[in-house]
């Protein structure tokens, strides 16, 4: 018995809570579910004895391995557990059965991808993310949430299909649907890398996070922040490591949020840029290869985890309780909201990097290691779009909704209260697990995929680590003193996406109106055409037509006459 | 079973049984042209289709197997006198002859009281017994002289049948003038044709003639001859472009006058074609062959596309189905000029299957005529509702026009189609299928209008109580005929082919 | 002596709906009488059926008809036709539970002839699945057309008039016009028109007699909607969404694919359909089909009109899968007939439950809707996730396979329709769900009177079937393996 | 209630953060962080630091560093927000149809 559920995927306990609660129209006891599943997930983890495969299943001639415990699946699983917990914990105070549905749904099938083995069973879960994940956006229910998902709907299946198409294709070439290192020389291995690509939102397909994710619910965008593209992470590790295309993509993809986290007024799309920056480091370190830059890919990605999760939950509070994120509304807030401020404030620092949080502990690792690879000027775009999302993250977020002056015509900082119980529990452990694994960060290093023999404490690192972060507060406050610094104002900044939802959409309706208007005078062309064709079989056929008029029967002995002599003439040749 | 059916008759009365079918009607023409009214001669008249049935079923027995009887009128011995030569191939036209007009007849007697004025009707029962007479004389005699005069007794029978109509529409009259000026151009070319071959050969014995005109390839005189002979029976069977004359007549005929003419005399036309063709002439000399290709299958695909696009137009109801009529001669046509057995089969065997399919229509039209008075498809709207059982075997009988399975038509399609593909004549396969198509529309237009329009008011009112059972009845035994024969095909399908190796094994060699 | 036999049981399979129906118009002024005696005839069906699912191996056949020499009525069980016979007759106790909640519902008249022409459909339908010979198949694809003709113009208004019209003008058009001659053509070629394992006319016929035939086949099976003769489909939405049902999911277009698949398996086999010069044209008409209704059904406000062009675009799938040729794209095809009845019916019975209650038929109009009918649009969502292909539906399965036999071909750019089609799916299906549960609720008069229960319950059940299909994959792929020539479990 | 004695909507908690909105604090702020910023730059060159890259290891780097992407950072923002930046109902807002 023990043994069977040993085999089974921690992602199961998860989903089916998942399925559990929105069959759970009992608040407490539906919370009583949301808490157990992760918990429940948690044990097994910890119930694995030894890494290998278990869980396989043969089905129409497939073999699905849907539970592979090995160094790298066990971290990413584990983080995820995690999070699905905290996210529970977060939702605690939320009415909405379909969110706690959708959210441990989604949670599983993160759980699930990552500890599948083969190819198709991370394609099942890879589209549950999609699909479960949805609702979290249309929860919102306003009709640019509506829209937004949809959007987001379509390229996440995009996605989906595009990993199986590949898969089927690598598989073919390999012999296997086994999900190990696929690389670009696989065949499919690029339609692959196309698919994870959409999901770790490269640049130019990125749109669909920094779009939704603002319009999600505060509970949604916490979910979103932490499975799908760490997820995406996950598999261009495990796949594509040392891929060094992915390098040049990661440099691009840390670099060119900067400024949209920047001037974003949205203070969740900040941190959908940002998290796209940070994302933009893991997928270089990936590009790098090599046990310390993916090790360091996967401490980035458990503190990334922790602290965008963090930041989300803040603002989602934030949102919940002020009914906005809007930076150009925001101020003052400190006042009603505390403790939400303190924990934004721990995220901020885990995100700057500041020495004793998870975030230094992540970032040294991964950085240190192009720096080791004597890849200078990687390491420099890399470095200076860390500075930078201390300004645009760091300080931006906690400044703008809790220390800046109260706005006019923003929200009333009297009327807003401090966030629910569960909120601040899940905020507050999410903070201390941010401080935790940082002084702590060899329980960190210990479930890296590969063991790493890294001291980030050494004296010059923590020195540059605090001279940059100290130069970019100081920057601010002297730029934000001369009102250099571009003050948040609402407005809907130009991003890829006008592509498609202006340009494309433009396109797409002239075409229609044009082929409408093409079909319209075909049909007119064919309709009159077809009407001349009636009228002349109707002249020739028809009972006052040619063909039928009374002949006079002295004509109709011509007709007789001619065939007379078509047979004769006939049997002339003929003999 | 066939030993039982026939020691129910003397010996002497099977012997005689070819006389017989003829003498029947003859002797029951003249009996009824002198009864008073017109139920006395109904009844002679249906006493003697009923005749007529029998003995085509004891002929039929007689000759299954490929017997030939050949019967020498009055004891002239042939080739002198006149001989009746019945085989496999006449023997079910006999029977097609006996069947429809015992079932016309069954038909005849509401239908006539209400079209045909009293006092004609005792005349009207005997012309038709002439009629009768003639096409089998037509079909059984042996002679080709003889079959001319046969001929010309069922054309005249059948203008005045058909000018009869002029009772309920005036225009029958130019109808059956029309009809009578080009059958009788029919009827001259044919004897001109016959003329030519008594030059030739010196006999009027189609059987002798066949014998002798083996050495006589290509004289000719002889080919001069097949084109007047082809020509003119070609006219009597309407094939295409010289069926002008059937549209009209078929319209204003009166309804039991066309369902009887349209399953009987253009199949009888018919017959006469294959027989001379196939028995009179050699179908391994060139100018037959040729005839073949280039005018009777030529003739028989664009007959089957034009009029049945002709039948699209149409908007009288009868009209449309003498259109009808006229393609599905096509098919038939297009059978023989494949030339193979399988090809004279199907043609033989949509012969058959046409009859029941057109028979039933046009009685349904008639019944329809009856409590209505309509004609026009226009008028048969919503007929379906207030008919729905007439109005059920005219669908039947329609589907089976278009060759739906479950239905006779489908099992000729399939011969038809099989025999070209044999023939490896793709493009009258795809002529088969445009016409098939055609015919679908028009079908479709009369089941349209009577099925999916709602009735209109007047029609409730000026409806007749009760439709008689003795219309109602033969036309659901031909629409029933339709879809029995597709489940139980092989009577029929072995009827046709037997008359196609009759027809092939005729030429004597 | 034992009474029953195999034999018994697959004429059976024609008689059950047949009786059926007479019980229909027996019980015609009953009307409670009359839907018991429907249901009963689609229980003992569908338990007749499962029976017969169990024999298959045997392939017991049965001759109903001598009509001539060479020309027989006959019925063989195979696993293809079981398969179909099987979802044919299990979906009909569902839609049959269905009709009597919508057209109760929707107050529809003439409802004795409905279920009278329901039996038929569906006795048809079993004639299709079972039949020995393409002669027995076509006779009974035509007695679906004419029987669902009825069925089509049941409004009977000006509309439906001319949507059945030309619903029968092409089906029959195609079938005679093309289908006829193509069998009379197998028949001529090889002699027969059995359907024999790896094809009658492998080794018979050239390939490129069997090129010409191939295409008179695509395109003569007009139920199977090929593009360009599916107009007929989206005319024949004119029909009460119970016909819709049998019309997408149960009996019609099913009949026409399965149709497909069976000529492709049996009459030509999938080396001679590859060796034909026209089966790759014809893989990439069922792939623009598949992506052009696609883009068509997107641009229809009109529920069922967009469910319509969406079947278009599905059933062109078992076509792909049919000139792909390769056993695992066969399967593919097989396993959509399957997965897409589940799936769309489920979608169509939404669409008739919203329209029950609220009388809306334009996908604009159902904003919000799903807060007031949670069950109905849930539903909706899970049969959209299934028809899309989403995992852990259904619906993933043949998605799978035919991505597979495209990429065995070496077909990528085939593949690439599939994923646009998957595509274009979420965008014109999901829509239903984003809009009807998360965008503002109307207000609670929008509904006119609750739908019943009977209008909810089935497309619930069919729903939890996408579902449940999903994982019971297995076993049916090891039921039509041998079929396909495939190692058990499928693999290629 | 003590609440109604605050200031209303005030938490209890956040005397924690009361010293930020000192009248003083901007301007204190402001001074804290460059002399931090230049103490901490200036520590290099008491006590030299390693680095992996060459050039990093000179002294003042990291700070010129952080200064250079934050002073970048937000002037380049201005022409670029210029640029790029449209009506908040752009893509039709919430009211609009796409």
């Amino acid at each position: 018995m023990n043994e069977m559920i040993a085999h089974l995927t921690p992602a199961l306990p998860v989903i089916l809570a998942g399925l559990l609660a929105a069959a759970t129209p009992w608040y407490g006891l539906r919370k009583a579910i949301t808490l157990a599943g992760p918990l429940l997930a948690a044990a097994m983890w910890f119930a694995v004895a030894a890494p290998g495969t278990y869980g396989v299943i043969e089905v129409a001639g497939h073999t699905l391995e849907t539970f592979r415990f090995d160094a790298t699946s066990r971290l990413w699983g584990l983080v995820f557990i995690i999070a699905a917990f905290l996210n529970a914990l977060y939702g605690l105070h939320g009415r909405s059965r379909l969110q706690d549905a959708a959210a441990l749904i989604y949670a599983g099938a993160g759980v699930g991808a990552v500890f599948a083995g083969d190819l198709l069973t991370l394609f099942f879960f890879w589209e549950l993310t999609a699909l479960a994940s949805v609702f979290l956006i249309w929860a919102s229910a306003t009709p640019s949430a509506y829209r937004a998902g949809l959007r987001y709907l379509v390229i996440q299946v995009l996605s989906g299909v595009l990993l199986l198409t590949g898969a089927v294709i690598h598989a073919d070439a390999a012999g296997s649907w086994r999900f190990d290192a696929i690389g670009l020389d696989s065949p499919g291995g690029a339609v692959i890398l196309i698919a994870f690509a959409i999901k770790a939102a490269f640049p130019l397909v990125h749109n669909w996070m920094t779009e939704s994710y603002p319009k999600a619910t505060p509970f949604g965008a916490v979910v979103l922040s932490a499975f799908t593209t760490k997820l995406a992470i996950y598999a261009l590790a495990r796949g594509f490591a040392g891929e060094d295309i992915l390098i040049q993509i990661g440099v691009v993809m840390a670099l060119f949020p900067v400024f949209f986290a920047l001037v974003a007024d949205d203070l969740r799309k900040t941190l959908a840029y940002s998290l796209m920056s940070q994302l933009g480091v893991m997928v270089a370190a990936i590009g790098l290869g090599g046990q310390m830059a993916i090790g360091g890919a996967a401490a980035m990605a458990v503190a990334s985890v922790l602290y965008k999760g963090l930041l989300f939950m803040t603002m989602g509070a934030v949102l919940a309780q002020a009914g906005t994120v809007q930076a150009s509304r925001l101020g003052g807030l400190w006042r009603a909201m505390p403790l939400t401020a303190l924990f934004t404030l721990a995220g901020s620092a885990a995100i700057m990097a500041v020495p004793l949080t998870v975030g230094f502990a992540g970032k040294a690792l991964a950085l240190t290691a192009f720096a080791r690879e004597g890849m200078d000027l990687v390491w420099l775009a890399l470095m200076a779009a860390s500075a930078a999302a201390v300004l645009h993250t760091g300080i931006k977020i906690p400044y703008m909704a809790f220390f800046a002056p109260p706005r006019e015509g923003g929200v009333d900082v009297s009327k807003v209260k401090e966030a629910p119980a569960g909120m601040l529990m899940a905020m507050g452990l999410a903070a201390f697990l941010c401080v935790y694994l940082g002084i702590n960060y060899g329980a960190l290093y210990d479930l890296l995929p590969y063991r790493a023999t890294y001291d980030p404490f050494s004296y010059g690192h923590v020195i540059s680590q605090l001279q940059v972060i100290a130069a970019v507060l100081a920057a601010f406050a002297l730029l934000a003193r001369l009102g250099l610094y571009p003050r948040p104002r609402p407005g809907e900044i130009l991003d890829v996406d006008w592509l498609y939802r202006r340009l494309g959409y433009g396109v797409a309706r002239w075409g229609w109106l044009m082929t409408d208007r093409l079909w319209a005078s075909m049909d007119n062309v064919v309709m009159r055409l077809g009407k001349r064709a009636a009228a002349r079989l109707h002249e020739t056929f028809s009972p006052i037509g040619t063909l039928s008029r009374d002949i006079p029967s002295g004509a109709l002995t011509i007709w007789t006459g001619a065939l007379l002599a078509l047979v004769l003439i006939v049997a002339y040749f003929a003999s | 079973m066939i030993e039982a059916f026939l020691a129910l008759f003397p010996a002497a009365v099977l012997a005689q049984a070819p006389a017989i079918m003829v003498a029947a009607p003859m002797l029951g023409a003249a009996l009824a042209t002198v009864l008073p009214g017109g139920r006395p001669a109904w009844v002679v008249a249906l006493f003697c289709s009923l005749i007529t049935a029998v003995f085509a079923f004891v002929l039929l027995f007689q000759t299954w197997g490929g017997e030939v009887i050949s019967y020498a009128m009055g004891g002239w011995a042939p080739p002198l006198g006149i001989e009746f030569r019945i085989d496999g191939l006449n023997a079910p036209v006999l029977l097609l002859l006996g069947v429809l007009s015992l079932l016309g007849v069954i038909f005849a007697l509401p239908s006539v009281a209400d079209e045909i004025a009293p006092r004609k009707q005792s005349l009207f029962y005997a012309t038709f017994l002439v009629c009768l007479t003639g096409l089998i004389g037509v079909t059984s005699t042996g002679d080709a002289f003889n079959m001319f005069v046969f001929l010309e007794i069922s054309s005249i029978a059948t203008y005045i049948l058909v000018a009869m109509g002029a009772e309920q529409d005036r225009r029958a009259l130019t109808a059956s003038f029309n009809y009578l000026v080009l059958g009788t151009i029919g009827a001259t070319f044919f004897v001109i044709g016959v003329g030519f071959l008594y030059m030739a050969t010196g006999t009027l014995n189609m059987h002798d003639m066949a014998l002798r005109l083996v050495e006589l390839d290509d004289n000719r005189v002889v080919q001069v001859a097949f084109a007047f002979v082809i020509v003119g029976l070609g006219l009597k069977a309407a094939m295409f472009p010289l069926h002008v004359w059937l549209p009209n007549a078929y319209s204003f005929a009166p309804s039991f006058v066309t369902a009887f003419l349209a399953s009987t005399a253009t199949k009888v036309a018919f017959y006469t074609l294959i027989r001379f063709i196939f028995d009179v002439f050699s179908v391994e000399a060139p100018f037959v062959s040729a005839a073949f290709v280039w005018v009777i299958a030529a003739l028989g695909v664009i007959g089957m596309i034009a009029a049945s696009v002709q039948a699209n137009f149409q908007t009288d109801a009868r009209r449309l189905l003498a259109f009808s009529s006229v393609g599905q001669l096509g098919y038939m046509l297009l059978g023989l000029g494949i030339g193979t057995a399988a090809g004279v089969t199907a043609g033989v065997l949509h012969l058959l299957n046409h009859a029941l399919m057109k028979g039933a229509l046009f009685m349904a039209l008639g019944v329809f005529a009856i409590r209505y008075g309509v004609r026009s498809i226009n008028d048969l709207r919503g007929l379906g509702r207030t008919m729905p059982a007439t109005a059920s075997a005219f669908s039947v009988a329609g589907l089976s026009l278009v060759g739906i399975p479950m239905t006779v038509g489908f099992v000729s399609k399939w011969y038809l189609v099989s025999a070209a593909l044999d023939r490896g004549w793709w493009w009258a396969v795809a002529a088969i299928a445009v016409s098939s198509l055609l015919a679908l529309g028009y079908v479709g237009r009369l089941l349209a209008s009577i099925w999916l329009q709602s009735p209109p008011e007047r029609a409730l009112m000026a409806a007749k109580d009760r439709i008689p059972v003795m219309m109602l009845a033969p036309m659901w035994v031909l629409a029933i005929a339709n879809v029995w024969f597709f489940f139980d095909a092989t009577p029929i399908v072995e009827l046709a082919r037997g008359a196609a190796e009759a027809a092939l094994a005729g030429a004597p060699r | 002596m034992t009474v029953w036999s195999v034999e018994l049981a697959l004429v059976a399979a024609l008689v059950i709906p047949l009786l059926g129906g007479a019980g229909v118009v027996a019980l015609g002024r009953h009307p409670n009488l009359r839907e018991a005696a429907t249901l009963t005839a689609a229980v003992l069906l569908a338990i007749n059926v499962a029976y017969l699912v169990g024999a298959a191996e045997a392939r017991p056949e049965i001759t109903l008809v001598h009509i001539a020499p060479g020309l027989d009525l006959a019925f063989r069980l195979e696993p293809l036709g079981a398969l179909f016979a099987a979802v044919a007759s299990g979906l009909w106790i569902v839609n049959s539970l269905y009709s009597i909640g919508y057209m109760r519902g929707n107050e529809e008249k003439n409802q004795t002839r409905f279920y009278l022409c329901f039996t038929i459909a569906i006795a048809s339908a079993m004639g299709i699945a079972l039949s020995a010979n393409l002669l027995s198949m076509f006779v009974f694809y035509e007695a679906l057309t004419l029987s669902t003709y009825p069925l089509v113009a049941h409004k009977g208004d000006a509309r439906a008039r001319r949507g059945a019209a030309i619903y029968l003008a092409i089906l029959l058009g195609t079938s005679i016009g093309l289908l006829l001659p193509a069998i009379i053509a197998v028949q001529f070629i090889a002699g027969s028109t059995e359907f024999v394992a790896g094809g009658l006319l492998a080794g018979a016929a050239s390939p490129l007699a069997a090129g010409v035939l191939l295409v008179l086949f695509a395109f003569g099976i007009g139920k199977a909607a090929l593009m360009p003769i599916h107009p007929w489909l989206p005319h024949a939405m004119v029909a009460p969404t119970p016909v819709s049902a049998l019309l997408h999911a149960v009996a019609v277009v099913k009949a026409g694919v399965f149709a497909m698949l069976k000529v492709g398996t049996y009459i030509f086999g999938p080396d001679l359909i590859a060796a034909a010069p026209t089966s790759g044209a014809l893989a990439w008409i069922a792939a623009l089909s598949i992506v052009a209704a696609s883009v068509i059904a997107l641009t229809k406000d009109n529920l069922k009109a967009r469910l319509a062009f969406s079947t278009v675009s599905q059933l062109s799938y078992v076509t792909l899968g049919v000139m792909l040729a390769s056993p695992i794209a066969l399967l593919g095809g097989a396993l959509q007939i399957v997965m897409h009845a589940w799936g769309k019916i489920t979608l169509f019975m939404c669409a008739g439950g919203i329209y029950t209650a609220t009388k809306k038929t334009e996908v604009s109009q159902m904003r919000g809707l799903g807060r007031l009918m949670p069950w109905t649009f849930a539903a909706f969502g899970i049969g959209a996730a299934s028809v899309i292909g989403l995992p852990f539906f259904g619906g993933m399965w043949p998605k799978l396979f035919l991505t597979e036999g495209a990429l065995d071909a070496g077909k990528l750019i085939l593949a690439g329709a599939l994923i646009a089609s998957s595509i274009l799916n979420v965008a014109y299906l999901m829509p239903l769900v984003g809009r009807g549960f998360f965008d503002r609720a109307p207000p609670a008069k929008e509904i006119r009177k609750p739908a019943p229960v009977l209008a909810v319950l089935p497309p619930v059940i069919t729903a939890i079937g996408a579902l449940l299909l999903f994982f019971l994959v297995g076993p049916i792929v090891d039921f039509l393996s041998p079929v396909f020539g495939l190692e058990g479990g499928g693999a290629p | 209630m003590s609440g109604r004695r605050r200031e209303a909507g005030t938490h209890p908690l956040a005397a924690l953060w009361a010293w930020t909105a000192a009248p003083a604090a901007r301007a204190v702020g402001l001074i804290v962080l460059v002399v931090a910023a230049l103490a901490l730059a200036g520590a290099d060159w008491l006590r030299p630091r390693e680095d992996y890259v060459g050039f990093a290891a000179a002294p003042g780097f990291y700070a010129l560093l952080g200064l250079g992407a934050a002073v970048i950072a937000m002037l380049a923002a201005w022409p670029l927000r210029r640029s790029l930046e449209r009506r908040e109902d752009y893509y039709g807002g919430d009211d609009g149809d796409e």
